[in-house]
């Protein structure tokens, strides 16, 4: 049985059938297509269905390689810091940050916009390309998804502490009768955002573990612990494979995925409302939902290479996340680089076409006032980086890649500061403006919410399978009925 | 080696769901006990230092709440009676009651009698007697019968809702000036909505009437 | 059910600022304290009879508090109601009680209502029954109720360093008595602070008489006297001026910042306001020749720079011209011209500013300020004789105070001579008398020093007996204002440390029968019980004002001669002015934390004072950087400026408009003993203070010192970037177009296609533009009441930007300070603030280098505009800010979770957020912290820090909180309310007057917000906008109305009048300043002008509706 | 254990390939049985034509869930704002279904999600942690690679022997096993 061997050694092939191609064909045959427009395979190597759970599941049943506990160790001593300075903020006030009188947001929203938008990539990939039918997004899916909770997670802490008495805000914003028969204001953007956040939250939560259970259930089946064993079999529901069951599954899954993609793209837009809905010069935009969703999705692949490739390299997955994967994903950050860079500079265009002179000074106080070097750090990163995704060498540098997607994050909490920061630090009335400078305090936490989000993601490769291993199989030859390769004779 | 799970496990998700529908309600019931009673204290009834009756002296002596609560009408605290309102008749009725000796020793002294509060607002609500007995709210709305209490309790809830009721609708509590000490009365006839109309009753309902 | 259920207690809004003062004095932490602090078992022993008085002088005894923290246990608390065992009479609790009263400063005084509740004041208002006031004070009256919470005061007596009871005080004072008596006064030596008191005067002179060899020596560091001293002269007699502004057309200034730190600066804003405010011809027209840039010259019309020994040569300038229009020749237009060789001046200038002056005759007059010479004053005082000011614009009137011995150098003389005792009554000469005359030494030469002292300070440490003085408000007393009218001085409560008044100590040294200071005042006012109630009532003594001398008394000549004596000193190297603190005075406020961050205003700095520079001064020492923030933070070089052998270091301020070759330095800071409030807030800048020269040094040195420092300032922004926020025209501008202002920025340029408002709605004036949606006062109509609609109106053109109200609103709505670290870092909690802004033409010819150190100035009041559609209520997701249906702007505290994103979306920058618990923690006042990135102040400890409700000297100073307002929590929003306590005090007085009737609107003034209350300029009116009828609605209804940011639509109930200047045409031209600076910069950032048709916007529309027959006229 | 019970659950079949249960299924359905499933590591394509299963219902749950959670937030929203206390906020209408409209938009997508999860779990008869199936030791294989047909004893067709020479026979299957109940 392949379930002994290694996962680093290739496991043993189904049937010894020839490559389908020859590794460099010398001319064109008739009836054979040319090279350049076959698809690559999305898993390599011809690996058997087998090998593919042993691969995945092999990486949380045994013990974690070396490098793990260290690296849990400081992402999770990292995140007691963020917690540590969480609790140190709610007991002594709001004032430990660096806010004040025009700026009453600075980090808070901007880690906040900042992780929303890196959770967007995991639902997005899963949900939008399961319904354009993009097979390669199933070597991906799983752990973008799980990154877009933990996103979420880091992102909710922000809106949750930033505000002045938090004891007060669960109550206040939760619609419950009580006795003051005050209710909560359904028209702030920001009570649009607790429901969009939850929400995406939730329904990310549901469609990520609806696609685990089936995974779930292997686990289950090839635990050999009593923990394990009940663990992953209370998740697993009673998950046995049976194809009515499968019926209902793949039904629901499709209509997750439906309800998903107008969720990414109202979560986001509805963040940007926060802005968009305001009065302040350089936040009233009507740009902002389909800049921020631009954006968003931008962040997101970018964070999504960020983890993948290390993670690939790590448990050598080259087979399962390949180079085309990379690719394909520069692609989309190259095209969502590209509106985003567009939207910057429709916003100055319109800044100077509405002729509203508070606007255009909002903009131009952005590139040349006193915070012009973050809006150049922005325009670097998020304008002219993506563009050298042109290039198909650098596309597939996984090096290359996963440095750009560093940049790209930077880029986008970057832009994020911008928006908040260079809008209100100086608005209307000149004798109110002033300077935001972080604290101590500020940044710290922000390092800290890498912590959090480390530590889940740790977690969540030490625990769950970091790749959708029914989902991966479904995409191989050999899960087609009608494929040589699916044991179909004759008929080829 | 068997199954993980036994046979009864199957039972689970109808007991999950039947322990949700009973948490639910249990974490309702909670709230609505702890959240939305908060400042009502209604059947509180603290032990007062002298066994004041307000059935006796309201009721059966017909007394006036405003005799000793005589600051209601021009403030916004309604006071309680100072040692020498209560001495201007105990110095000649019961003069010797040992029920009264706080009384007497608090007159003499000059030490206040520690009454127990039961009526309490909270400290951001300002509320105003004077403009509520000024304008035909009775104390019978807030602070129930009164004049029957032995001994006094929380007879009302004071919960912002409470205060509502009133300010959304006074056509149904109000009533002439005159009758507002007069906790027994009884509407026959008087006209709430024109009253409301013509006297301009018009009781705020946003953040500002009361806080502030 | 007999038991309440176990709740969890509410975590409070703010914390409670007092609970039962019965409770209070049951706590042993309390009586510890009280233990401590009174040790000598003084007047307040919480026990027994004592316990009853204290109940009864501050019997808050019902205002429970919430006790506790959320953090307490479960089940609420029991609390007691104590009713009076005896009810005093006519007492109503709840009620608050008004007592007029009134706070001498200076030989003059403020006449006061203080607002009293349960006992203790907690609100200072001007007395509007006074005849020489309309119920307007200054910033300093404000803040002196802080002064009387203050636990930093000095709350006990002591001789030699310890502690001793009240009296041993009283053996000492009548013992020394009895020795003096004896030797008639030999040895003995009174050093007092300036006062009118009548009553002191008798005593005085009763001292003189049975001490007659004893002295009797005044002393003030900011003397105010110099302009009664040249009036001396002019008129021949001991007499003082009495300045009616109202009556000026024409002011000129020399270096008098009259409407800012001069004496009874509140009286002149008045004054001035009253001629600013017609906006017609009878405008009138201020001249200013300065050297600091101040707010006097910040309102002129036209301002001179000069460094301040070359005023005198402006004003010699500017005499000899005007001599010469009057036809007057001789002794004084020779030595006019002598004085005036060398003037900066251009010459056109004098003579055009001259020309205006006498053409003007009978209301033009000429004000010099304290810091300049006497032959200034002279001057001054004989171009009013010329100019014919006296009657319409001054008059002379007897002096209020008595002559003294001398002054601190005739003290210090009298010292060196060998004194036995010397007795200071206030003051605080050790730190602020004259450097050179080393004062503390001298006085060391005494035998005893008995001082009388609210504070323990530097002079507490040189007496043998220090005495705790009381404050006004626990002190009777009387005093005069400036009219010479007779005020008494009230108290409201027992004095809290049982201290002395300067009257007493006084009658106990003389021996008298009756030493109560009551006692005394009744022997100065009479016997007559009527007069004295109604004396005490009204606060004044009617037709006691002070008469005018008889203008034929004056003699020019006697001027012309005294002025030939005068020598004033020739300006050389660079001049050092030190001038009086806008914020601490003298140093007498230095422990007073609302005058310590009350941003001045001029430079909004905070908590300390800086060494003001022109940006060429800054050139020419090297300092390149100008006075920009850096990371928000303004980190200022260190100068060191040197004046012969002494020299003081302080951080830099580069101010625009400021005299080239000067250096201006705030008194008053600095101190070594204060309290914990003033601890370590500035520099001392009395060792340049000296005998021979006082408030003007020259020959100073200076030099950048290494090191930076850092300084608060409430306003980094100073220009308008050409923003019509200030909306301002020229007089003559105004009349070709009254309503220019409404036909400024983007609401005047809507697109043709947007419709406006058919109907008015009645409550705003201007059209609006029609909304997608009717707003919800409309829509919905029992949103909105029809009998109130609150609005205010605010005429830029008389508001001089005086910060009184700034404190008015402080002290009426319990507005924490947060200290200069919290004000550096832009955390400051003023609900108002003053926003000022300069503005200079780069086109423009000036008279001196550069257009930019020439600005204009313009201060706008800025606080929460009421917007009827406020974006600040729509973004609040708990509904904790929404609309009243009065059309206030609502903020429910307890509501508030604190997202501020309310702050956020107010356009205009007026919400404020408690970022800690300022009012539970200690901040750390002035002192510092250096960076932004790293803090470790008191409030950045939290929890660890020190709970202020826990301490309990604090339970004294939460005794100032209004009870009317709630005392915010951190993390809650707060802003501006329109004082709506007051609004519904006043609401709720009506219905209980009118009970069961339909008349509940509120007459017409029957609210006044405290700023408009304090305001001495008038410049702020509140009202129902429902009422056409009403102040308001016809201010709302004048062309000059505008809305700042109308083009947001959100339709402010506050509305700003425009400013009107009103330059002399000559110098305009000289200037080239045909029109403000402010629009100048309008017109050049938008292309437009406000006096030429363009686009659609209201004032048009207004055009089509009422202007159109005009048209057809033209 | 089950053993001690006489009664089985019904025969296990097993497959090698996807191509070999597809087979098998179809046979299945053609002879007739009703109680029978199929059991995948993966979804086969295909296999819900060779079984004959229906349509998924699971979208009417979604149906359902989504239109309530669009009347709820509307609903709510009105009532809150507007009808139990309406406050004047922001010079704004009470109750506009635009400012109501994000909410109740997310209040649908959640609502039918929710719907969609518990009508999957509701259609499946999941969660069922108990499964005869479960406990017999090839069938684990079922989540890796093993491909199974079961047709239960309830199966008004089935008949023990009988059953099982079709599955060997007719079906091809690799190994037939009784699973006990």
């Amino acid at each position: 049985m392949a379930a002994t061997a290694p996962i680093a050694v290739p496991g043993p092939v189904v049937k010894p059938l020839p490559q389908p191609h020859a590794p460099k064909p010398a001319a064109l045959k008739v009836g054979e297509a040319p090279r350049e427009l076959e698809r690559q395979p999305l898993v390599l190597n011809n690996r058997s269905i087998g090998w593919i759970t042993d691969a995945i599941a092999g990486i949380c049943e045994k013990p974690m390689p070396k490098w793990w506990w260290p690296a849990f160790i400081v992402s999770a001593g990292i995140m007691s810091m963020m917690f540590a300075l969480i609790t140190y903020l709610i007991s002594t006030g709001v004032g430990v940050w660096g806010l004040n009188q025009p700026a009453g947001w600075a980090w808070d929203i901007t880690n906040f916009v900042f992780w929303i938008g890196i959770g967007h990539a995991g639902t997005l990939i899963s949900a939008v390309l399961f319904l354009f039918r993009q097979k390669w997004r199933t070597s991906i899916n799983r752990s973008a998804e799980a990154m877009t909770l933990f996103a979420v997670a880091c992102a909710g802490i922000f809106p949750v502490v930033h505000v002045g008495r938090i004891w007060f805000a669960p109550i206040f914003l939760a619609p419950i009768p009580n006795a003051n028969t005050v209710w909560p204001q359904f028209k702030s953007p920001l009570l649009w955002d607790v429901f969009a956040i939850s929400t995406y939250g939730t329904v990310s939560l549901l469609f990520w573990y609806t696609g685990l259970v089936p995974d779930l259930a292997t686990l289950r089946d090839r635990a050999t612990g009593k923990i394990r064993k009940i663990a992953y079999g209370f998740f697993a529901l009673g998950w046995t494979g049976s194809n009515r069951h499968w019926s209902n599954y793949e039904k629901a899954y499709l209509i997750l995925a439906g309800l998903s993609t107008p969720l990414v793209l109202s979560v986001h837009s509805i963040v940007s409302f926060d802005f968009a809905v305001s009065v302040v010069p350089g936040w009233h935009t009507t740009i902002f939902p389909p800049y921020f969703v631009a954006g968003a999705i931008f962040s997101g692949f970018g964070m999504v290479l960020t983890l993948l490739i290390p993670l690939r390299a790590l448990f050598k997955l080259h087979d399962i996340v390949t180079t085309r994967h990379l690719e394909l994903m520069c692609k989309v950050i190259l095209a969502t680089g590209s509106i985003v860079g567009y939207a910057y500079g429709m916003e100055f265009f319109i800044a100077w076409y509405g002729g509203s002179p508070y606007e255009l000074y909002a903009f131009k106080n952005r590139a040349f006032g006193p915070y012009w070097w973050a809006y150049w750090t922005m325009i670097s990163c998020n304008v002219i980086s993506p563009h050298f995704f042109w290039f198909q060498k650098l596309r597939t540098s996984a090096l290359f890649v996963w440095c750009a997607s560093i940049v790209v994050n930077i880029g986008m909490w970057f832009e994020r500061f911008v928006i908040i920061v260079t809008s209100l630090h100086q608005d209307y009335l000149p004798s109110s403006w002033g300077y935001f400078t972080p604290s101590w305090v500020d940044v710290f936490t922000f390092v800290g919410s890498f912590g959090l989000f480390m530590t889940l993601f740790l977690l969540f490769i030490r625990f769950l399978p970091a790749i959708a291993i029914s989902e991966v199989k479904g995409v191989t030859p050999q899960a087609d009925p009608h494929h040589p390769l699916g044991g179909a004779k004759g008929h080829h | 080696m068997s199954d993980i799970f036994p046979k009864w496990t199957n039972k689970l998700p109808l007991m999950a769901g039947i322990a949700a529908v009973v948490v639910g309600l249990t974490v309702t019931a909670g709230i609505t006990y702890y959240f939305t009673p908060k400042y009502t204290r209604v059947g509180y009834q603290p032990k007062q230092p002298v066994a004041f009756s307000h059935a006796i002296h309201a009721d059966q002596l017909g007394m006036d709440c405003r005799y000793c609560h005589s600051a209601v009408e021009k403030s916004w605290f309604s006071n309680i009676p100072s040692s020498g309102t209560c001495m201007n008749c105990h110095s000649q009725v019961k003069k010797d009651s040992d029920k009264l000796q706080l009384v007497r020793d608090s007159f003499a002294s000059g030490q206040p009698i520690p009454w127990i509060q039961i009526h309490k607002t909270p400290d951001y609500v300002y509320f105003n007697h004077s403009v509520h007995v000024n304008r035909g709210i009775s104390c019978v709305h807030c602070h129930g019968q009164i004049n029957k209490m032995d001994e006094v309790y929380h007879a009302k809830s004071h919960s912002m809702a409470f205060c509502l009721e009133c300010h959304r609708e006074p056509e149904k509590f109000i009533r002439p000036n005159e009758l507002v000490t007069k906790l027994d009365w009884v509407n026959e006839g008087f006209d709430g909505k024109k009253a409301v109309h013509d006297w301009k009753v018009q009781p705020g309902q946003s953040c500002s009437t009361c806080h502030r | 059910m007999k038991t309440i259920p176990p709740l969890c207690p509410e975590p409070e809004v703010g914390p409670k600022y007092w609970r039962s003062l019965d409770q209070l004095a049951d706590q042993p932490e309390f009586r510890h304290w009280m233990e401590r602090e009174f040790p000598a078992g003084a007047s307040l022993a919480p026990e027994g009879e004592s316990r009853r008085d204290w109940i009864k002088l501050m019997s808050a005894s019902f205002m429970l508090a919430g006790v506790g923290s959320f953090v307490g246990g479960c089940r609420r608390p029991e609390e007691t109601l104590t009713p009076f065992a005896k009810q005093p009479e006519g007492y109503v609790h709840g009620k608050p009680q008004h007592y007029a009263t009134s706070m001498p400063v200076r030989g003059s005084a403020v006449a006061l209502v203080a607002k009293s509740y349960e006992g203790r004041p907690v609100k200072l208002e001007g007395n509007s029954l006074h005849p020489d006031a309309n119920g307007g004070t200054d910033h300093f009256a404000q803040a002196a109720l802080l002064n009387l919470y203050d636990p930093d005061r000095a709350y006990r007596h002591t001789q030699a360093g310890s502690d001793v009871k009240v009296e041993v005080v009283r053996d000492l004072l009548s013992a020394s008595g009895k020795k003096f008596a004896a030797n008639g006064g030999e040895g003995l030596a009174f050093l007092t602070e300036r006062s009118g008191s009548p009553t002191r005067n008798r005593l005085q002179d009763e001292i003189a008489k049975k001490f007659p060899k004893s002295k009797w020596f005044v002393y003030e560091p900011v003397d105010f006297s110099a302009c009664g001293r040249a009036l001396s002269v002019l008129f021949g007699a001991d007499v003082q001026p009495h300045h009616r502004l109202e009556g000026a057309r024409r002011i000129l200034a020399l270096d008098c910042d009259f409407i800012g730190t001069e004496q009874d600066a509140h009286r002149n804003i008045r004054g001035f306001a009253k001629g600013r405010r017609s906006s017609d011809d009878q405008m009138n027209r201020l001249y200013a020749v300065e050297s600091l840039m101040t707010l006097t010259g910040g309102n002129a019309d036209h301002r001179l720079r000069v460094r301040p020994t070359d005023v005198v040569k402006v004003a010699a300038q500017i005499g000899v011209a005007v001599l010469a229009k009057a036809g007057i020749s001789g002794e004084l237009a020779g030595t006019l011209q002598q004085l005036a060789a060398g003037s900066p001046a251009s010459a056109a200038w004098a003579q055009a500013c001259a020309a205006d002056l006498f053409q003007n005759k009978g209301a033009a007059v000429v004000l010099a300020g304290y810091t300049q010479p006497a032959a200034v004053h002279l001057i001054a005082q004989a171009l009013n004789a010329v100019l014919g000011a006296f009657g319409p614009a001054l008059v002379a009137i007897k002096s209020s105070e008595n002559r003294a011995d001398g002054s601190i150098s005739e003290c210090v003389a009298a010292l060196k001579a060998g004194l036995d005792t010397l007795i200071i009554l206030g003051g605080n000469p050790a730190y602020n008398a004259p450097v050179d005359l080393e004062f503390a030494a001298a006085a060391k030469k005494a035998k005893n020093v008995v001082r009388l002292g609210y504070y323990e300070d530097e002079t507490a440490k040189l007496a043998s007996v220090h005495v705790a003085a009381a404050h006004f408000l626990e002190s009777w007393g009387d005093a005069r204002t400036g009219d010479g009218t007779w005020v008494p001085v009230q108290p409201l409560i027992e004095p809290l440390f049982g201290g002395f008044t300067e009257i007493e100590l006084i009658a106990r040294l003389l021996g008298l029968d009756k030493v109560s200071p009551l006692d005394l005042v009744r022997g100065t006012f009479g016997t007559d019980d009527a007069a004295w109630r109604k004396f005490l009532h009204d606060g004044h003594l009617a037709g006691s004002a002070a008469k005018p001398l008889d203008f034929s008394a004056a003699d020019l000549a006697r001027v012309a001669q005294a002025l030939a004596a005068e020598k004033p000193v020739a300006g050389s190297g660079y001049d050092v002015v030190l001038a009086r603190a806008s914020s601490v005075d003298d140093g007498r406020y230095n422990n007073n934390g609302w005058l310590q961050e009350v941003p001045d205003p001029i430079t909004k700095v905070t908590w300390e004072n800086v060494i003001l520079i022109s940006p060429t001064t800054a050139k020419e020492l090297g300092i390149s950087e100008s006075a920009n923030a850096k990371d928000g933070q303004y980190r200022q070089h260190l100068l060191k400026i040197t004046v012969g052998s002494r020299s003081v270091q302080g951080p830099v301020w580069v101010q625009p408009g400021f005299a080239d070759h000067t250096f201006g330095l705030a008194l008053g800071y600095g101190r070594t003993e204060t309290g914990r409030v003033g601890r370590g807030s500035g520099f001392d800048a009395y060792p340049l203070y000296l005998d021979g020269s006082r408030h003007v040094a020259t020959g100073a040195k200076a030099e950048v010192v290494p090191g930076r420092h850092l300084v608060a300032v409430t306003q980094e922004h100073g220009l308008m970037e050409g923003r019509p926020i200030v909306r301002e025209a020229n007089l003559e501008q105004f009349k070709t177009k009254p309503d220019f202002a409404k036909n400024m920025d983007l609401e005047s340029h809507l697109p043709h296609y947007v419709p406006f408002k058919e109907k008015p709605d009645g409550r705003n004036v201007d059209p609006r533009p029609q909304n997608i949606y009717e707003h919800p006062y409309d829509q919905n109509p029992s949103t909105a009441s029809k009998i109130h609609q609150w609005g205010m109106v605010l005429d830029l053109g008389s508001c001089v930007g005086c910060n009184a109200c700034v404190l008015a609103c402080q002290s009426e709505n319990n507005i924490p300070i947060v200290g200069k670290d919290q004000v550096a870092r832009g955390r400051e909690m003023h609900w108002m603030r003053i926003d000022r802004y300069y503005s200079h033409d780069p086109e423009a010819v000036v008279t001196s280098e550069t257009a930019a150190n020439d600005p204009q100035m313009a201060v706008q009041p800025m606080f929460c505009q009421h917007c009827e559609s406020a974006p600040c209520e729509s973004v609040c997701p708990v509904n904790a800010t929404v609309h009243d249906e009065e059309g206030l702007n609502v903020m429910a505290y307890n509501r508030c979770i604190g997202t501020r994103y309310c702050a956020n979306n107010c356009p205009f920058k007026v919400r404020r957020f408690n970022f800690f618990d300022y009012n539970k923690r200690e901040t750390d006042y002035a002192g510092a912290q250096s960076q932004h990135f790293f803090n470790y102040g008191n409030l950045y400890k939290g929890p660890a820090g020190v709970n202020r409700n826990e301490a309990p000297e604090w339970e004294i100073i939460k005794l100032v909180k209004n009870p009317d307002v709630t005392v915010r929590m951190r993390g809650v929003m707060e802003k501006c309310t329109f004082c709506v306590q007051r609004v519904e005090q006043a609401k709720i007085a009506q219905k209980v007057k009118v009970g069961n009737s339909g008349d509940v609107a509120v007459p017409d003034g029957g609210v006044r917000t405290a700023c408009q209350q304090v305001c001495p300029a008038e410049a702020i009116t509140f009202g129902n906008i429902l009422d056409p009828d009403s102040a308001v609605s016809k201010l709302k209804r004048l062309p000059r109305n505008y809305s700042v940011l109308g083009f947001l639509d959100i339709r402010p109930r506050v509305t700003y009048l425009a400013r009107i200047r009103n330059p002399n045409p000559e110098i305009a031209k000289i200037e080239g300043r045909t029109q403000p600076d402010t629009l100048r910069d309008y017109e050049r950032f938008r292309h437009e002008s406000p006096f030429e048709t363009h686009g659609h916007g209201p004032a048009h529309e207004e055009k089509h509706a009422a202007v159109v027959p005009q048209k057809g006229a033209a | 254990m089950s053993a001690s019970t006489n009664t089985s659950y019904g025969l296990l079949a097993s497959f090698e390939t996807p191509a070999d249960i597809m087979d098998a299924a179809i046979k299945c359905r053609d002879a007739g049985f009703t109680k029978w499933d199929v059991f995948t590591p993966f979804p086969i394509h295909g296999m819900d034509a060779a079984m004959g299963v229906k349509k998924s219902q699971v979208g009417w749950f979604t149906f359902a869930g989504g239109f309530t959670g669009f009347f709820t937030g509307m609903t709510m929203i009105w009532f809150m704002n507007s009808h139990d206390y309406g406050l004047v906020v922001g010079g704004k209408p009470l109750f506009t279904p635009l400012y109501a409209f994000p909410v109740s938009y997310e209040l649908t997508i959640l609502f039918g999600s929710f719907a969609t999860l518990f009508g999957l779990l509701f259609l499946n008869r999941l969660p069922r942690l108990h499964h005869p199936l479960l406990a017999v030791k090839n069938f684990k294989k079922a989540t890796d690679d093993g491909y199974f047909l079961c047709i239960e004893a309830g199966d008004p067709k089935y008949a023990p022997e009988v059953t099982r020479t079709f599955l060997v026979e007719q079906c091809h299957a690799r190994l037939v096993e009784t699973v006990e109940d």
